[in-house]
């Protein structure tokens, strides 16, 4: 795929038809690359890779990219193009000035995933079919790929590309029984003091490094509320347990209808808060109060938190039905 | 040279508990995979000898993120200070890695500079340092790099695990006096520690980033690395988050913010980070408007201007905290590497 | 810091009771950035709000806190006693220490606190308030009154005689309401016809008056002088402009059994038919449901029999769309259906009927001719009883329709049919069956006591417990007299129900289009039920007739010619001047993402590139949202759907709503 | 415990004078009426109103005025449109001194770099509400001069605003410093009731050809700064003779909290004054 | 559950100045009686109360918070009580699914006409969250006070 995705983009680059590539950038291990963008076929050469740590969301960098003079080429993951929709669908993205190369995607990894399987000192990984190979300073060590996926992955809601301008092999499929919603219907299950509990073990350990809402492709606000001094809500520390807990609800709360699912947030966490657990309760809610609702999966689609019918379920419903 | 069977390690630290608070690295509770963190030790709590480091950086006991300075009474247009300090609990943070132990001294460098502050002060006084050799360091360490040795760190003691035993030296006052407070501990010979440093030493030989060039960097070279052109591909991804400064062990910035609770004013400091578009932005103008320039002033203050005011000690120590947490996997190996490039 | 005067109002003992307001003026006296506190027994009053003048000259006040009855009842009052001392209008906040204090809690220290913290709220607000100037927007001379009843007619009348143009909605064919129904007027005994198709009349040829008959409303956008309105005009299958009224074809329709609505379905109409003779406009109208040609495709008899070429089968609903600047709303009434009401036997025995069916039966061109009749064998009827209050001033929900408030006009035109019975039938009984008789208004009491005192009508306070037919056609009527408590059986000949009105059923979907509130009886709300009785809250909507609460004709005429008047002042005015408290948007924290609009009921929210390159931390050429003020009626949708809080709202920004929220929690 | 810089000391406004429509001058002093602490010419404080925020400002007085501190404040952001919101009477909180100060009395020699203003004629360059911290130094070495009159040699000051209205200090330059210095005051524009220069600062410096062995302190907006220090240049002054004194976001105000450097140097402990040619050797980030 | 005696709850009702506010203010002229804890805060409608403000109240110390609004179809800007009322059932959702007492929050739809709804409605919630106690889960600790 990798050498596929370089032989187009140095095409595109040279009859014109692109100006700017944004993909992956080879790290200084194999499982850090970073997201780049790149202006010649040279460049593509030296350092463009493609593979199973290409996880990052590329998106949100077209809000920039597509404002500038010329088209960006740019490689978009089945997770990557529901969250260009929706930037489409809020007018954040120039469409004209995207050119866009749907790349298939059978789940990526997670670094550290194959840390925790044993493999310390990571000097290289290979991927053969279901088996990962870690070549370590401690020896090597074989784990199977499905349990170093990232967590979104092995809940894949889809593994179509739902806009692109060509696709560089076969389109999948969506997959509606992918059980992402299971983690939230087990805590919707507890008592209000485990999940209380709960939250509190998992919020508590937020370091506030703004990890999850500046790699949120939904969070793409010019000025967040938190750092507007003038919206009363600003902080840049949690300084109180209340203020871990007021940035996550208003963060998920902002994003409520218009996140995507991407994970990306659960993925750069450093702390491994499942962050990804408070969107998809409210994309659970939505589906169960309004309707099936996935954001992104159409372009112009109106979000549900701006949108109503008159026969909605009354707040109430929270009381009554749901959760215990 | 003190030791403790690794048996007695528990009554050990039941030992120094029972007068000091104790921290040291845990299984965070909630999930084992979740990687290590500083507690506070209780007889459940299971001391991750072999994990390479902690998620967070162990200068959180002196600088922590979120600290309350000073409370002010406003009542019309008076104003009354109440200064809220006192003074700090005495406590150990047992199993700090050489490259921690390291970052407290740069970290001093700036807080134990006049003006004092006392804040920091007053906790690093009360804390006494552990520090424990590493035995399996991972490829993202490159302390060596910075001339720390993992197989020698420093702190008031520092200890060595061998397969047996938990040696220990005391290398400041504090450390002697912490020692000899606890019992259990057995003499063992001074060299008793050697096996274990050869190993880790044989371990840092073969780390990939050992040689990783310093020699482009250092207070001398401001304007030419300032001016490198490389910067704009190097900053292009990053997002502008926290994350590199809040899991490093060095980065010491903070912002002083005030809080009105309805009853008063609390006036506190945080973790700031210069990766933050509002860092330096005033009504007036922004000197750092971009990404890159925000992106450059990290790495060169790490890599050119605390050297330049610290006898060429650089900012970093090299514990990869930030290679395993950036969201975009841009770090400062990767700049010093393209910023090196032809200058080596 | 900003210097605030707060006023305490005492409003005589109505706050001064429960709040000890002293207290309130000197403990708000010493917040930080009052300068001046003091309390008086009426601020509203003159001498009260010179206090304010005074005071905001004196002490140089930038704020003012008056802490007294609603917002609702003064705010604009005292907007204008800080403006008329220089002050901006909305540098003032009123703390509601009335309605929603003094009035509700009945321990004096409890309430005193609660005013205290609900001025330092108000204090709070106000430190944050912004000067706001009004803009303006054009006003659109026409009027619209929807329903041509009585009520219809006469505001449509008096606005027109002013000179504007006015448009009439009626979804009926004809023009009228109910009055066209009705016999003779209370307490004149005027023929109701006669009085109401003059201005029928009036209405087709006055110029300035458009007629939309058989037609409703579809849609209503805009605001006060500004509205839009889609008007639906349902096919009647007639030419309207062809059509004489000559009534040949309403004469060949074969079809011939159905119930006619203008007699209550006590009689039967063709499927051409024209509602009744004075029908306006006096044009024949298909029932589409009924006709064959229409159902069938088959007859076409009408349009053969038609000399003016008026019948179009193939006529389609059309749209007409207009702009207004003001909206009366006359919708009317009904009587509740009583279906359910099987202890009168109204379901088993014709000879039970409701009043409005009596007074078809007694009106000349009813089903009856006029004559007094049983409608089971056509004899006339000896011993009449009435039944008042049949679904009104009804607890609970015993019948399912009945109604908890008195409708009002039942016990005069009971006393009338009574009246009329005994005039022209001096040979029978009637009795009367009441509750209360309530007769206020002018020569009401007398028309009642003639009923009884001069024509002999008895009265009998007690309610009919049932009615039960009997095999030889007469009623046996069951009831208790309840000033000599005795149980009473009278064998009747027919029983007349007073069934109590309720709102038309137009009126609550309208309302939602109007946005403008109704009551729980779907009654349009007043904006003031004293002091602005004939206008809905919603600015530029007003209210005539019994579609604001039940009242008789004179009472509608009058509120009619009020709600005019109304519309007639404003008009009159070239320009409104707007709410300041709009929406605005903050082009450098805006996404341009659309939220905003996607949620605004107004439109008011447009997109534009905007250059930011100049700004040093600006991305370049983007899309901001802008508010057009003049539309924007400020509900605050968008403040709430912008995720980066670019979005305020003026009046009630964020910063101010969180200083109440401080204040109140402190 | 020992005393810590991050905690302030309570002052109260004694005097609110509005200079310009929009800068007033605050006078501060302890709440036991004597002067809050001692500083130097060119030396910052951190001014505040608790939960409002706090502000790094140029002490204006003199040192030499033994009974009060004063501050020229122009209203730009929240703070400072709190701070003018105040009245006489209100109470503020002030950390200081800090930063370097002018080196007033420090003798220029060849072994410390030609580095010191003392027994210099000097040159005074302000633009706008640049004046405020050069204020604390004219009077501060018209006041030394007039205890020794070989303290400094001739002052000469040259200050420049948009407008007439727009000159802080005005009346106290007419009244006062006209009797012992050279004053040339320009406006940018014409104005009404103005009959004297009208021109940029830059322009009106080479208009003027200063001596050239006088030692420059200047200071007003980034962009009159830049121009001027390019005219003094073409008149051949040295980048070793110009002091300016910065102005960044700061925090700690102690060098701590690491927001205002440029380069490796702390406005904030370093600064804010510097001499041109330290600066030449940092990067241009302010 | 056993109510204390001693703890007064501190309820914020945010009100739209077209129905509720009006009924609330219909409560006080007809003397409806209901506690002195709960606070209005006067909204021009529903949808004008952001999440926002009603974390905030929690923070400040509140014990509950209610919204009221014009009932759903009789909005007086239309359509602002259809959003208010998605966005409060997400808001309140996510506050149960976080641990939080959902009897703390509450939406009631109250009509210029409805002054006993009010009152009634006020009595009802007021009795809710005092039997709940103090808002523990929701506090911030800075806010408390001493």
């Amino acid at each position: 795929m990798q050498s596929e995705m370089m032989k187009r983009a140095s095409e595109l680059l040279a009859d014109g038809t692109v100006v700017r590539v944004l993909g992956w950038k080879n790290g200084e291990f194999v499982y850090d690359p970073t997201p780049a963008v790149f202006d010649s076929a040279e460049a593509l050469e030296k350092d463009f890779v493609y593979h199973d740590f290409c996880g990052s969301n590329l998106s949100k960098y077209l809000i920039k990219l597509s404002k500038l003079e010329g088209k960006t080429l740019v490689f978009l993951k089945p997770c990557d193009s529901y969250s260009f929709n929706q930037l489409l669908t809020e007018h954040r993205i120039k469409r004209e000035n995207v050119y866009i190369i749907g790349v298939p995607c059978d789940g990526k990894l997670d670094p550290d995933k194959v840390r925790e399987a044993g493999a310390e000192g990571i000097l290289g990984i290979t991927t053969d079919g279901d088996t990962v190979k870690a070549e370590t300073m401690y020896g090597e060590v074989s784990v199977s790929k499905k349990d170093c996926l990232l967590e979104r992955c092995e809940v894949c809601k889809s593994h179509k590309v739902v806009v692109y301008d060509e696709m560089l092999g076969e389109n999948g499929e969506e997959n509606p029984e992918s059980g992402r919603f299971d983690m939230v219907a087990k805590l919707e299950a507890m008592t209000p003091e485990e999940r209380f509990a709960f939250w509190r073990g998992e919020l508590s350990r937020c370091i506030r490094c703004n990890a999850c809402r500046n790699i949120c492709p939904a969070c793409s606000c010019e000025q967040c509320v938190f750092d507007n001094p003038a919206s009363g809500v600003s902080q840049k520390a949690a300084a109180d347990s209340f203020e871990e807990n007021m940035f996550h609800i208003i963060r998920a709360f902002h994003v409520a209808g218009r996140c995507t699912d991407c994970g990306e947030c659960s993925r750069v966490c450093p702390q491994h808060i499942p962050l990804h657990l408070l969107n998809r309760k409210f994309i659970k809610d939505i589906n169960t109060y309004y309707g099936e609702y996935q954001a992104g999966a159409e372009e112009g689609s109106r979000a549900p938190l701006v949108n109503f019918t008159k026969e909605d379920c009354e707040p109430n419903v929270v009381y009554k039905g749901g959760s215990k | 040279m003190k030791k403790v069977s690794r048996e007695n390690l528990d009554a050990l630290f039941a030992a120094i508990a029972e007068a000091k608070k104790l921290y040291l690295p845990v299984a965070d509770g909630t999930d084992e995979k979740r990687g290590v963190k500083y507690s506070v030790w209780t007889p459940e709590a299971k001391y991750a000898a072999e994990a390479v480091n902690t998620v967070r950086s162990a200068k959180d006991f002196f600088f922590p993120q979120v600290e309350n300075m000073v409370n002010f009474k406003v009542n019309g247009k008076k104003i009354e200070v109440d200064d809220i300090r006192t003074e700090c609990e005495d406590f150990v943070i047992f199993g700090v890695r050489a490259c921690d132990a390291a970052s407290f001294k740069i970290l001093d460098s700036v807080y134990l500079s006049e003006p004092v502050d006392t804040y920091y002060q007053n906790r690093r006084e009360h804390g006494v340092v552990m520090t424990m050799s590493c035995s399996k360091p991972s490829e993202t360490c490159f302390c060596s790099v910075f001339g720390i040795d993992a197989a020698e760190p420093a702190g008031d003691v520092s200890c060595w695990l061998t397969d047996d035993a938990v040696l220990m030296q005391a290398n400041t006052e504090k450390g002697e006096a912490l020692l000899a407070s606890l019992p259990m501990l057995e003499d063992a010979a001074d060299d008793a520690a050697e096996e274990s440093k050869a190993k880790t030493k044989a371990i840092l030989e073969k780390l990939p980033l050992k040689n990783l060039s310093t020699d482009s960097f250092g207070g001398d070279k401001l304007m030419e690395l300032f001016s490198s052109d490389k910067w704009a591909s190097l900053s292009e991804a990053c997002l502008g988050c926290g994350t590199c400064t809040f899991v490093c062990p060095t980065c010491q910035c903070y912002d002083i913010r005030d809080y009105d609770t309805g009853h008063g004013v609390q006036r506190f400091r945080c973790w700031d980070s210069c990766m933050y578009a509002d860092f330096t932005k005033t009504a007036g103008g922004q000197p750092r408007p971009t990404q890159l320039e925000r992106f450059r002033q990290r790495f060169m203050h790490k890599l050119v201007y605390y050297p330049a005011n610290n006898d060429g000690v650089f900012g970093c120590v090299g514990c990869g905290r930030c290679m395993k947490s950036c969201p975009i996997s841009m770090n400062i190996v990767k700049v010093m590497k393209t910023l090196g490039e032809g200058n080596a | 810091m900003r210097r605030i005067g707060v006023f305490v109002c005492h409003c005589g003992t109505n706050i001064a009771a429960t709040v000890d307001v002293k207290t309130v003026a000197e403990t708000l006296g010493k917040e930080p950035a009052v300068v001046y506190a003091t309390d008086y027994p009426y601020m509203c009053s003159e001498a009260g709000q010179n206090i304010i003048k005074d005071a905001i000259k004196e002490y140089q006040l930038e704020g003012v806190v008056v802490c007294s009855c609603s917002p609702r009842m003064h705010e604009a009052t005292f907007r204008k006693t800080v403006a008329a001392a220089g002050l901006n209008p909305y540098m003032l906040e009123v703390a509601n220490i009335r309605e929603q204090c003094s009035w509700i809690h009945k321990d004096i220290p409890e309430a005193t606190a609660k005013a205290i913290v609900l001025g330092r709220a108000a204090i709070a607000k106000v430190l944050l308030n912004t000067p706001l100037i009004a803009g303006e927007s054009p006003v659109t001379k026409r009027a619209l009154v929807i329903g041509g009843g009585i009520a219809g007619i006469q505001t449509a009348l008096d606005i027109a005689e002013a000179g504007y143009p006015v448009d009439i909605v009626e979804k009926e064919p004809t023009i009228g309401g109910k009055m066209t129904q009705i016999d003779k007027t209370f307490p004149t005994l005027d023929c109701s016809s006669c009085i109401l198709t003059p201005k029928m009349v009036e209405c087709a040829q006055n110029d300035k008056i458009t007629i939309y008959s058989y037609s409703e409303v579809e849609a209503v956008t805009g605001f006060v002088g500004n509205f839009s309105v889609k008007i639906r005009r349902k096919a009647r299958f007639v030419d309207e402009d062809k059509c004489t009224g000559c009534g040949a074809c309403t004469e060949k329709c074969p079809v011939k059994n159905i119930p006619d609505a203008y007699n209550l379905g006590l009689s039967n109409r063709h499927a051409a038919y024209i509602p009744f003779a004075q029908a306006i406009p006096n044009v024949a109208v298909l029932d589409s449901t009924r006709c064959i040609k229409l159902t069938k495709g088959k007859c076409g008899l009408c349009s053969t029999v038609c000399s003016a070429g008026a019948i179009d089968y193939e006529q389609k609903e059309t749209f007409v769309e207009e702009k207004y600047g003001a909206i009366v709303a006359a919708t009317g009434y009904n009587p509740i259906n009583i279906d359910g009401y099987d202890e009168f036997a109204y379901s088993q025995s014709k000879d039970v009927v409701t009043s409005l069916e009596f007074e078809r039966i007694l009106k000349a061109d009813g089903p009856t001719e006029g004559h007094l009749q049983r409608l089971s064998d056509g004899k006339q009827p000896k011993t009449l009883v009435f039944v008042q209050c049949v679904g009104s001033r009804e607890s609970g929900s015993q019948h399912g329709c009945g109604k908890e408030y008195c409708s009002k006009i039942c016990c005069m035109y009971t006393a009338k049919h009574a009246m009329l019975c005994r005039e022209k039938y001096p040979d029978t009984d009637v009795y009367v069956f009441y509750i209360d008789v309530r007769t206020p208004g002018k020569n009401y009491d007398e028309f009642y006591r003639r009923a009884v005192e001069q024509y002999g009508v008895h009265y009998i306070k007690g309610m009919v417990g049932k009615v039960a037919p009997q095999s030889d056609g007469t009623l046996d009527v069951q009831a208790s007299d309840l000033i000599s408590n005795e149980q009473l059986h009278i064998k009747a000949d027919m029983v007349v129900l007073a069934a109590a009105i309720e709102a038309d059923k137009s009126a609550r979907p309208l309302a939602t289009m109007l946005t403008a509130s109704m009551d729980t009886n779907d009654f349009f709300t007043e904006a003031h039920a004293k002091l602005r009785p004939v206008e809905s809250p919603t600015a530029g909507v007003f209210l005539s007739g019994v579609c604001q609460g039940p009242k008789d004709i004179p009472e509608t005429v009058a509120q009619a010619g009020a709600a005019a008047s109304k519309v007639i002042g404003l008009l009159a005015k070239d320009k409104l001047s707007c709410n300041p408290c709009v929406s605005h948007s903050d082009p450098m924290k805006c996404n341009g993402c659309s939220s905003c609009a996607n949620v605004c009921p107004y439109g008011a929210i447009t997109y534009e590139e905007k250059d930011f390159s100049r700004r040093q931390d600006g991305s370049m050429i983007r899309r901001v949202a802008v508010v057009n003020e003049a539309v924007c009626q400020g509900c605050g949708a968008c403040t709430v759907a912008c995720p980066s809080g670019a979005m305020d709202l003026k009046g009630f920004a964020t910063g101010q709503i969180m200083a109440e929220v401080d204040a109140i929690c402190k | 415990m020992k005393q810590e810089a991050l905690i302030p000391k309570v002052g109260v406004v004694t005097d609110i004078r509005q200079d310009t429509p929009d800068v007033k001058t605050f006078r501060v002093v302890g709440l036991d009426g004597n002067k809050l602490f001692e500083h130097m010419p060119g030396q910052c404080a951190m001014v505040s109103i608790p939960g409002i925020g706090e502000g790094m400002f140029s002490i204006t007085s003199s040192p030499t005025n033994k009974e009060f501190m004063e501050f020229s404040i122009k209203k730009c952001g929240c703070l400072t449109s709190w701070l003018h919101m105040m009245d006489v009477g209100q109470e503020v909180t002030v950390r200081g001194p800090l930063g370097k100060n002018f080196p007033v009395e420090t003798v220029p020699t060849p072994e410390n770099g030609n580095y010191g203003l003392k027994g210099k004629d000097l040159l005074f360059i302000a633009g706008g509400i640049g004046l405020a911290p050069l204020r604390s130094v004219i009077n501060y070495c018209r006041d030394k001069k007039r205890e020794n009159p070989g303290a400094y040699g001739s002052l000469h000051i040259i200050y420049g605003s948009r407008s007439k209205d727009d000159l802080v200090d005005y009346q106290e330059i007419l009244d006062e410093w006209s009797q012992d210095c050279k004053v040339d005051l320009t406006i940018d524009r014409e104005q009404e009731g103005w009959d004297g220069h009208v021109g940029f600062i830059p322009n009106y410096v080479k208009e003027l050809k200063p001596d050239l062995n006088r030692t420059v302190l200047i200071c007003g907006p980034p962009i009159m700064i830049k121009f001027t220090l390019d005219g003094l240049k073409e008149l051949g002054f040295q980048e070793e003779q110009v002091y300016t004194t910065m102005e960044l976001r700061m925090k700690c105000g102690i060098g701590k909290c690491g927001r205002c450097n440029i380069g490796d140097k702390y406005v904030c402990k370093d600064g804010p004054v510097f001499r041109f040619d330290e600066l030449s050797e940092l990067p241009n980030e302010y | 559950m056993q109510v204390n005696q001693e703890f007064k709850p501190k309820i914020v009702a945010f009100c739209c100045n077209w129905c509720s506010y009006a009924g609330a203010d219909l409560a006080g002229t007809n003397r409806s009686n209901y506690p002195a804890d709960v606070k209005i805060i006067r909204v021009p409608c529903s949808c004008r109360v952001n999440p926002l403000f009603i974390l905030r109240a929690f923070q400040r110390g509140a014990d509950g918070v209610i919204l009221c609004g014009c009932h759903p179809g009789d909005c007086h800007y239309t359509t602002g009580n259809y959003y208010a009322r998605r966005r409060m059932t997400l808001l309140f959702s996510m506050l149960d699914y976080l641990g939080i007492e959902k009897e703390r929050t509450r939406v009631e739809w109250v009509s210029a006409a409805e002054g006993a709804k009010f009152a009634a409605t006020m009595n009802e919630f007021v009795e809710t969250v005092t039997a709940l106690g103090e808002n523990k889960r929701l506090e911030d600790l800075r806010c408390k006070a001493k």
